[in-house]
């Protein structure tokens, strides 16, 4: 059963990869990704940043995602945990933690999983820098990441 | 009604977070509702104004300009997401 | 600095994951792998397996693997931790853990580094099965995982 | 003087993980060490003969049959690798 979680409350990391494995024999493999809050962005001094949400629809579009995750790649189990409220340089963010058979499904669903999240989970972050408070702005790149799943060219993997 | 959300620097610019709106005559779509906004003028037709960047919700779902709107249902403006 | 261990001790995943992290704030993206041991193995059971490794030899095909991610990716830091020794189903095997700014290079960094740890460090696993002992045979598909990144068709990743 | 090393399965094949060997007259290469193994006969010769799949390391780094071989040298002989 998939775990996902929208929570102001740090997370741990190893204490979910120690329990997507437990009790299953099958798992032969377990792809985790952290993000975490840098010091700058985009050239500027980033001090803090203030992570908003849509209460709701956020759980809805992350289980969309990871329903999509778990019927395109044979994977076992998912685990996506994200936070909102304030965050200080250095503070995680989101994990995302697939486990797998193989390594090859597990690694690709995980990616996916980051990719997809970072263009249709909504999620807003606001950052305060010495010239003030900006909204991040969406990046290209996070578009074409999300788009290479759809023109397959990452199907091999 | 309509329950209408605004969120991050679109709630900022509108300076409203929720309303709720009784169906405008002859809104059937989000293209529809997003122009009786517009109409609104002042921040309403600059921030909503065709050609910028922005992502609509229908009751919880991505919609598109042709989705259609009608009572009850939950419409929410964002910018493009960022979170991650 | 990366840091490679070979060990009979089990490793704390989410403990490097926090080390690699800490104290640096240009850290955005931490993708990390865990491989386990699987109760079973080409359809057969898998009560328990020995893996033997190369003494001098594991270390030092390790930090090359290491050095090549590094140098090709534009990472932050990398840790890989291999088990020797004896190991029961559910048993974890293997970690790498790479830190970079941005996650599309900690991604492709990890995968590379679990392909190429595959096919050239000096590890060999003998598998007890109700059939009696017998030695992993190389996977074809673990030679095609290493030559996608000679062919450079995962370099967009 | 050599020194030799076999892992895995080919140590249990040929019931032996290491030896001393004095650089035999004509050898200077991966290959026609491998070539002097295998004129041992018996285990040697079926567990070290052309077309099984073996990998070689000359002091700790991967070789080719064509690899120097010379006094002092470290060579291991082993299956394909399975770790990971």
């Amino acid at each position: 059963m998939p775990t996902i979680r929208v929570q102001t409350e740090d997370f741990d990391a190893g204490a979910e990869i120690a329990q997507i494995r437990a009790g299953n024999p099958r798992v032969g493999a377990v792809a985790s990704f952290v993000g975490t809050c840098r010091d700058t962005n985009d050239g500027d001094a980033v001090a803090a940043m203030t992570l908003e949400h849509y209460p709701g629809m956020t759980e809805k579009a992350l289980a969309q995602i990871v329903d999509e995750a778990i019927a395109r790649w044979r994977v076992l189990d998912v685990t996506v945990v994200h936070r909102v409220g304030e965050l200080k340089p250095g503070d995680q963010i989101v994990l995302v933690v697939v486990s797998g058979a193989h390594r090859g499904e597990a690694f690709a669903a995980c990616e996916f999983l980051m990719d997809y999240l970072k263009t249709r989970a909504p999620f807003w972050k606001k950052e305060q820098t010495p010239a003030g408070a900006r909204w991040v702005e969406a990046r290209a790149s996070d578009d074409e990441a999300a788009a290479r799943w759809v023109a397959g060219t990452k199907d091999a993997a | 009604m309509l329950k209408l959300l605004y969120f991050a620097m679109l709630r900022e610019d509108l300076g409203i977070g929720a309303e709720e709106l009784a169906l405008p005559a002859g809104v059937t779509t989000v293209a529809g509702l997003r122009a009786h906004l517009v109409a609104r003028g002042g921040a309403w037709a600059s921030t909503l104004a065709g050609g910028k960047a922005l992502r609509v919700a229908v009751n919880q779902e991505m919609a598109g300009p042709a989705t259609a709107v009608g009572p009850g249902d939950e419409v929410a403006f964002f910018p493009p997401v960022t979170g991650g």
